[in-house]
């Protein structure tokens, strides 16, 4: 489904991605670990079209889409959420999720205008689509939440506010930025719990980046380590988490007594 | 002995018309390490921004090292010997990481070598990123620069928003570490953490904040034990 | 009784210009009421020297059915825009400072001037220029106001005319550093003709003009006859001869100083005109009033075409031809001494 | 070639002039990252201030001190009194602001610019003054390099604007206060948690931005160009245009970006046309707009999610 | 350990902040706390209703030229803040040059429909025709301004206006290739005067009463257009493109596309403006399309509350008509003394505290007046200078100084100084403070400013943004924003 090739991505002199190849497969969900500064974040990045690659190429569903705007990727199915919470605050929780609609919807400044009945219709749509992905979240973001402006959203009702808006944009590909930081124990597994739903219901091929190793194992099917740009470790989560390397420069020996 | 160094008495604080901190008390002693715990949006990083300054309450009384500081500003405070880690780390993105540490020991005019040592050490990754603008660096590093330009100042009282936020395990562990290490060091210490397991296991005592108020408060190991509190944060 | 509307920039860029017209026309008020014991009054109608706002004011002073006349608008553009209305309505309108020529083409039937307009002053400076001070070559300055493109032309067709080497520059009235301008004056140019309405301009032509080495002189129209405008040799031509140097109009430039708490030099030419143009007015409703009549805008207005002052505060005597022209007008020209006074040349 | 020489030295002094105002636009935005749009008005602050001290020390003719130590005491009391202005204007109009959108201290602003024009109108009259620099100042005074004249004031004024660049540069590079003007910049709460008075350094800014105004406006005297209450708008245009081709919040993008900017203003004026040199003026900044969207001296924001 | 509630309802880890959200605002009290609550308690259909009610009762009722003149400007101020609000207030764009969109309309009407050009185009055609072209050099302008964001677009279209003019007064005389004589195209700084009147549906508009009714259904439509438009899918990704950019853009919205479309619908309603002031006005001149305007319309936008329909509308009403009614000296002292004691009442927490701060105040006058009298200064006649009814009254207490502009001067600057003091003083010297400045405030007023009026008005304008802003930053109707967190 989405094919990473080759990717190298460079900042004057530092790489902080190199030669890197990835392939995820439909409906799988992949986690991307890494110690801080490995180039996940990175990764997202030229994925989605913020950053142009140095060089390789990335392939969904075959097409090249490495270097496009970043709104032309989204429109071509990948959706993402950000690691510092990007979310338009001084809107309602609603409307954050139908604005995200945009690209699906056709009315225009003229229609809307005008109020043409084929306006209202897709109006009604758009919220109702919104009302529905947010209660993907139990009742976190539902009733009078969703009249409330974004910025009165407590943290981690905003990550999941975030997840929901890049629903809306009806992805294939959801890529998640460290979707538990922030959040408890005991939200940390319920956010372990809706992705896992995400995929069964939504049809969805996920990556997810994530430091918490209770969520990776919860969630993966696959575990890749990249260090330093470079992949040093890919598999079953087991066996990366076991994988010398991943632990050296990863999970520090500590991790191995608390398991 | 224990020497109240900074103590919050009664305060309430208000974001616009919003009540957030409502009449809160806490004290952190001389060489002490306090943690804070509590949900998400409960007050906590409000509570250290009180503490410092950088919101002031409507009612209460804060005092540093015996003096009354509820109407002072931060810069102040900061000269009397308070730094802190903030909340999303607060770099200067633009600014190259040796200026954002060398920021760091603005109260104390030009910054010591000395002390850059000795933040270099803690994290030897800085040292090659010196020149690197702090805003390209990753999540974990910022943290880092964080820390040390926290320290740069030479605080007598840290406040500590998060410090593992987005840190790798092994960060965390080391983050958690190098705590205990200036804890040992004779720092006094307010951490506010989510990861309360770890967080507990190095502090002296806790505070429990739910929705503006101190719900429970005490010595660490107590808290760990807490059913409810286990229950809530620190899960399996 | 009644209101004589005073319309003029009072604020924004140009208000020196308005506030020193409404002082002089309040005063000609002042002045009549005390000599004959009437309770005429001024109101104050602020255009910015802005079209737009004043025919927004327009509206309002047709409203006050207490008004007589207009002393102003300041600009030939906003007698433009409300000429019309004022016509229909049969208010006077008389300018201290509209010259643009083709005011008095007949389309505004209740418009006078105080001043006389572009094709007297400008064709005589040119001519002046050319016949009397042997110019063979003149270098134009033509600010971009509607004053300043009215005499420009003037000025340039007279010039053409006479085949003289004549050079138009333009320059936008926001503009403030001539330095680069005066480098383009060529440099067998004998004069720069300049079209401003504030002389500072003038003097900092004239100034780098000399700190550049040219041998050209400023020529300034009524524009730059201020004090600030005081650079020796150059030449200046307006439409009276110095009013402080009149004897008649020693009370009158004594009662503004006083009144007003200003000096000799706060006496430019935009005010002694607005003093006529207000005396026009009060005398010609005074007169109705003598014979009897009231005193509103369609009589005052009627009157005024009988207007008859022997000596005016600008030394001159004023009477109006049918277009609202003063009869007679005529340009002086001056040069300024070493001590910055003008000396009456022409 | 003398034509040349003689309309880059017009460039460069009116240059000078906006450098000294786009600096004091950039030193505002680069600490508050507002457009302060009433700094031109306190250029005309300025101007007025170094007028009346003019006539208090005699007048253009009558003046009782030798000419250099006048022109030295009026660019000293208006440069410290509209500093202190400026610092007045930060206390009222900007500072109950910092901690609203960006779209107040820009309103705040504009009211402060109406005040202080009308303000001026009523103390000082709307009438247009001039130094008059002429009667004590002889207007042939000054050096030529063949044809090319530096009369007295120019020089005086070129070389006042270097010295005055200079010795902000080495302010704001050499002092802790640089810094902290930067951090401010960057993330105002942030900077207060490190312990700076961001109240003090931002008088400091005020301070300072409004003397250079100052010192643009006692020049721009000096070079004959009338004082009025309307005067600051145009000036005003100019520097904030110079400070964004040069990048706005940086100190040589501002000198570079004035400096240009009169050069550019004076060269359009001298070989194209006298009074569309706006336009062209424009056409320069689109340029760069579109090479360099953060202006010449300007650092590319970091995106970075 | 300590529990400082019972165990049971800890309720440690639930996430119940925001449950409590509205439980922990604490109203705000007083006249801004009202117009808080107005805001948000009187439905949309209501406000609009009265204020539909009361236009269209104005339009059939007043027949003083002045007051239509003043409402039809009203209107086509409104309609401008409305535009201007899209630009800015929706998408944030700060659009400096927003009013050389209306001054090319007015232009292009006057060059279709006037001698000029020897061009009458019916207006059918003109005017739909100039308000497509007015878009079209929106998106022309919108195009550079593509990568820019915030003050850099600011300063492009700041530049782009004062261009604009510029061209406008110099192309009175180009000289087109190949030819001798240059043409005036323009009219230059003379404007185009005698322009045709609009003629729709075989209707020609005569009187400042037809375009009052023409205006009152611009609006009204153009009120509905754009509420919709903000209520739907593309006023939501102009938000969207104001709150972030990036995010934005990662959701699927092309931004830069947005934006020009949000210039361009701006540009568009600005040129339709411009038609029909420039036929109200019958003709077009420069000057009214410069900066003062632009100051205005911001004004407006943001004194209401920028992105906010209503405050728009509220913001237009008060940035025009209050100008209006400062012209009236007598309106305008009523509304100086006014305001004054409302202040004094505010500033002095309490009305026993307002008593003695307003009896100190009178005894402070009569103080000056007996002391100069005894001193035997030269005062001016009370007779020539109390014009209003107010002024009358207090000619009796004040002191009238002989060289008013230099004593009026000095307590301006003096009233500054103490105005400036008093925001930082302590409690206890604010106590003394307070009465000193209002006598001088007063004396200012009837001394010096009242002899100025026109400065004045523009002084007390300037004075209002500046405390509006500080009072109330989002605006009169405008919601707060949270920037950055
Ligand atoms: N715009 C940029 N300019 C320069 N360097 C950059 C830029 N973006 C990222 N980098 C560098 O690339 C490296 C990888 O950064 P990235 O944000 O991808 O890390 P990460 O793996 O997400 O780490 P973390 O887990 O801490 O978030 C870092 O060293 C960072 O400094
Ligand atoms: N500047 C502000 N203006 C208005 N409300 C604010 C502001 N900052 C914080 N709040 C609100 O105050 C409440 C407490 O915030 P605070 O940041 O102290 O929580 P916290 O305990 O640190 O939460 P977290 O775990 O998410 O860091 C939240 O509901 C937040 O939305
Ligand atoms: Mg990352
Ligand atoms: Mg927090």
């Amino acid at each position: 489904m989405l094919e990473i090739k080759k990717l190298t991505m460079q900042f004057g002199a530092l790489k902080s991605i190199s030669d890197l190849d990835i392939t995820v497969n439909k409906g799988e969900i992949v986690s991307v670990i890494g110690p801080n500064g490995a180039g996940k974040t990175t990764l997202f990045n030229v994925v989605t079209g913020i950053y142009k690659p140095t060089e390789g190429d990335v392939l969904l569903d075959g097409k090249s889409i490495a270097g496009k705007d970043p709104a032309v990727v989204n429109r071509l199915g990948i959706a993402r959420t950000f690691q510092n919470v990007r979310l338009f605050l001084n809107m309602s929780v609603i409307e954050n999720v139908m604005a995200a609609t945009y690209a699906q919807t056709k009315s225009n400044i003229f229609s809307s205008a005008l109020g043409l009945p084929a306006s209202r219709k897709e109006e009604k749509e758009v919220r109702a689509k919104a009302e529905e992905l947010l209660s993907f979240f139990g009742t976190r973001l539902t009733g009078y939440r969703w009249e409330q402006p974004a910025y009165s959203l407590s943290y981690a009702n905003r990550r999941r506010l975030e997840i929901a808006r890049a629903l809306a944009t009806n992805p294939k590909v959801l890529l998640l930025d460290e979707p538990a930081a922030g959040m408890n124990p005991k939200e940390t597994q319920e956010i372990t719990e809706v992705i896992g739903r995400l995929r069964s219901e939504k049809d969805l091929t996920i990556l997810v980046i994530e430091h918490d190793m209770h969520v990776v194992e919860g969630i993966s099917d696959r575990v890749i380590a990249l260090d330093h740009g470079v992949k040093i470790a890919e598999g079953s989560f087991d066996s990366v988490a076991t994988h010398p390397d991943v632990v050296e420069a990863y999970l520090g020996k500590g991790s191995a007594d608390r398991k | 002995m224990t020497t109240p160094l900074l103590t919050l008495e009664n305060v309430d604080t208000y974001y616009g018309a919003i009540h957030i901190l409502q009449n809160l008390s806490l004290t952190v002693n001389e060489g002490e390490l306090v943690c804070l715990l509590g949900g998400n949006a409960c007050g906590k990083s409000t509570t250290l921004k009180t503490a410092l300054g950088m919101v002031s309450p409507k009612n209460g009384k804060i005092t540093f090292a015996g003096e009354d500081v509820t109407n002072k500003n931060t810069s102040v405070r900061v000269k009397l010997g308070i730094a802190v880690v903030p909340e999303n780390r607060r770099l200067f993105g633009p600014m190259t990481v040796l200026e954002n540490l060398k920021i760091g020991a603005y109260v104390r005019g030009e910054a010591d070598p000395a002390d850059l040592e000795r933040v270099f050490e803690l994290f030897p990754k800085l040292k090659d990123r010196q020149s690197q603008l702090a805003g390209t660096l990753s999540g974990g590093e910022q943290q880092m620069v964080a820390v040390g330009r926290a320290l740069m100042s030479r605080p007598r009282l840290l406040l500590m928003d998060e410090p593992s936020m987005g840190l790798s395990p092994r960060l965390v562990e080391q983050s958690f570490e190098m705590i205990a290490g200036l804890h040992q060091q004779g720092i006094s210490m307010l951490v506010v953490e989510q990861n309360a397991n770890m967080a507990l296991s190095v502090a002296d005592r806790g505070y429990v904040l739910q929705t503006g108020r101190i719900v429970l408060e005490g010595k660490a190991s107590d808290l760990a034990g807490h059913e409810e509190l286990r229950r809530a944060y620190l899960g399996r | 009784s009644g209101t004589v509307a005073i319309m003029a920039p009072l604020t924004g860029g140009v208000a020196f210009i308005g506030v020193e017209q409404a002082n002089f026309a309040k005063l000609a008020v002042a002045d009549y009421n005390k000599k004959n014991g009437t309770t005429f009054v001024t109101k104050d109608y602020d255009t910015q020297l802005d079209a737009a706002q004043a025919s927004t004011q327009a509206p309002n002073i047709v409203a006050d059915k207490t008004t007589i006349g207009i002393v102003g608008p300041a600009g030939s553009q906003e007698v433009l825009a409300t000429g019309g209305l004022f016509g229909a309505n049969d208010i006077a309108v008389v300018s201290p400072s509209a010259t643009r020529t083709n005011l008095t083409a007949g389309t505004y039937p209740s418009f006078f001037r105080s001043v006389p307009n572009d094709s007297q002053q400008g064709p005589g400076d040119a001519d002046y220029m050319v016949k009397t001070l042997k110019a063979k070559e003149v270098t134009v300055i033509e600010e971009k106001t509607a004053y300043g493109t009215g005499l420009a032309t003037e000025v340039m067709g007279q010039l053409k005319k006479l085949k003289v080497k004549a050079t138009k520059y333009s320059v936008n009235e926001k503009n403030a550093d001539y330095a680069a301008l005066v480098t383009r004056v060529s440099k067998t140019s004998d004069f720069v003709f300049v079209t401003f309405q504030d002389a500072a301009k003038s003097q900092s032509v004239a100034q780098e003009l000399i700190k550049q080495k040219k041998k050209a002189v400023v020529f300034g129209s009524d524009g730059s006859d201020q004090p600030t405008f005081k650079t020796k040799g150059a030449y200046i031509s307006a439409f009276a001869p110095d009013i402080k140097g009149i004897a008649s109009s020693a009370a009158v430039i004594a009662g503004f100083k006083s009144t007003y708490n200003k000096t000799d030099a706060d006496i430019t030419t935009f005010g002694p005109p607005a003093y006529v143009a207000a005396q026009v007015i009060v005398e010609a409703a005074g007169r109705v009033c003598a014979a009897g009549g009231t005193a509103n805008a369609k009589n005052t207005l009627a009157e005024i075409f009988k207007t008859k002052i022997a000596k005016s505060v600008l030394g001159s005597a004023i009477a109006f031809t049918a277009q609202g022209d003063v009869k007679g007008g005529r340009f002086y020209v001056f040069q300024i001494q070493a001590d910055g006074s003008r000396k009456l040349i022409g | 070639m003398s034509y040349l020489g003689q309309q880059l030295v017009n460039g460069l002094t009116l240059g000078g002039v906006y450098a000294l105002i786009a600096l004091g636009y950039s030193l505002v935005y680069g600490v508050l990252q507002i457009l302060n749009f009433a700094h031109g008005d306190v250029y005309m602050v300025g101007a007025f201030l170094g007028y009346f001290v003019e006539l208090a020390l005699g007048g253009p003719t009558k003046s009782f001190l030798p000419v250099p130590l006048m022109i030295f005491i009026m660019f000293a009391v208006s440069m410290i009194g509209t500093g202190l202005l400026g610092i007045i204007i930060e206390r009222f109009a900007y500072r109950p602001l910092r901690k609203s959108s960006r779209i107040a201290p820009l309103i705040s602003a504009l009211g402060v610019s109406i005040l202080l024009q009308n303000a001026a109108q009523l103390l000082f009259s709307a009438n247009i003054r001039s130094y008059d620099t002429s009667s004590f100042i002889p207007s042939t005074l000054g050096f030529s390099i063949g044809d090319v004249t530096v009369d007295s004031v120019r020089l005086t004024v070129l070389i006042l604007a270097f010295v005055l660049m200079f010795a902000l540069s080495r302010w704001v590079n050499k002092t802790q206060v640089g810094r902290a003007m930067r951090a401010i910049a960057v993330d105002r709460d942030a900077a207060v948690m490190m312990g700076i008075d961001i109240d003090k350094v931002i008088r400091w800014t005020f301070f300072v931005s409004a003397a250079l105004a100052a010192a643009a406006g006692v020049m721009n005297g000096l070079l004959l160009r009338g004082v009025s209450s309307g005067m600051g708008f145009v000036p005003g245009l100019k520097g904030f245009t110079a400070a964004v081709i040069g990048g706005i919040g940086s100190i040589p993008g501002a000198m570079a970006g004035g400096l240009l900017l009169g050069v550019v203003e004076s060269l359009t004026q001298g070989y194209l046309s006298t009074n569309f040199s706006d336009f062209y003026t424009f056409l320069l900044l689109i340029a760069v707009m579109l090479l360099r969207p953060n202006g010449l001296f300007g650092k590319k924001a970091i995106v970075k999610a | 350990m300590t529990e400082q509630t019972t165990p049971e309802n800890l309720g440690i880890g639930t996430d119940e902040w925001v449950a409590q959200h509205e439980k922990r605002l604490s109203r705000r009290a007083g006249l801004l706390g009202i117009v808080d609550f107005l805001n948000q308690k009187v439905s949309p259909l209501v406000r609009y209703l009265l204020l539909a009610i009361f236009a269209v009762g104005f339009g059939a009722l007043v027949h003083n030229l002045y007051l239509l003149r003043i409402a039809a400007n009203l209107a086509v101020f409104l309609a401008l803040t409305l535009g201007l609000n899209v630009v800015m207030g929706f998408a944030g764009l700060l659009d400096l040059g927003f009013v050389a969109f209306f001054g090319f309309g007015a232009y292009a009407y006057a060059l279709t429909s006037s001698a000029q050009l020897n061009q009458h185009w019916p207006t059918y055609l003109s005017v739909p025709a100039i308000v497509i072209t007015t878009a079209f050099l929106g998106y022309l302008v919108s195009l550079p301004s593509r990568r820019l964001f915030g003050d850099y677009l600011a300063i492009v279209t700041l530049f782009f206006g004062q261009v604009f003019i510029q061209l406008i007064i110099s192309s009175d005389s180009i000289t087109f290739p190949g030819h001798e004589d240059s043409v005036d195209i323009t009219g230059g700084s003379n404007g185009i005067p005698g322009l045709d009147q609009f003629k729709l549906f075989g209707y020609t508009f005569k009187t400042i009463t037809d375009y009052y009714w023409l205006l009152l259904v611009v609006v009204a439509l153009l009120l509905v257009a754009i509420t919709r438009v903000d209520r739907t899918r593309v006023g939501r990704a102009w938000r969207t493109v104001r709150e972030d950019p990036l995010a934005s853009q990662s959701m699927g919205i092309k931004v830069n596309n947005l934006k020009m479309l949000a210039f361009i619908v701006g540009a568009a309603i600005a040129g339709l403006c411009g038609t029909i002031y420039a036929a109200i006005q019958n003709a077009v001149f420069i000057n009214g399309f410069d900066m003062p305007l632009l100051t205005l319309i911001y004004a407006a936008v943001i004194l209401g509350g920028s992105g906010s329909i209503p405050g728009s509308i509220l913001g237009a009403f008060v940035m025009s008509v209050l100008p209006e009614i400062l012209r009236v000296q007598n309106y305008s002292e009523i509304l100086f003394l006014t305001v004054l004691i409302l202040a004094v009442a505010a500033l002095s927490k309490g009305w026993k505290r307002f008593g003695f701060n307003a009896s100190l105040v009178i005894l402070l006058g009569l103080l000056v007046k007996v002391i100069s009298s005894a001193l035997s200064l030269a005062t001016t006649p009370t007779s020539t200078w109390a014009v209003g009814p107010v002024s009358k009254a207090l000619k009796y207490w004040l002191l009238m100084p002989a060289n008013r502009i230099l004593w009026g001067n000095i307590a301006f600057v003096l009233l500054i100084a103490l105005i400036a003091n008093y925001s930082i003083a302590k409690e206890r010297v604010k106590f003394y403070l307070l009465p000193l400045i209002a006598f001088i405030a007063i004396f200012v007023w009837e001394v010096r400013l009242v002899i100025e009026p026109n400065t004045t008005r523009q002084l007390i304008i300037g004075m209002m943004l500046v405390v509006l802003m500080i009072v109330r930053p989002q605006g009169f109707l405008g919601k707060t924003r949270v920037e950055v967190l």
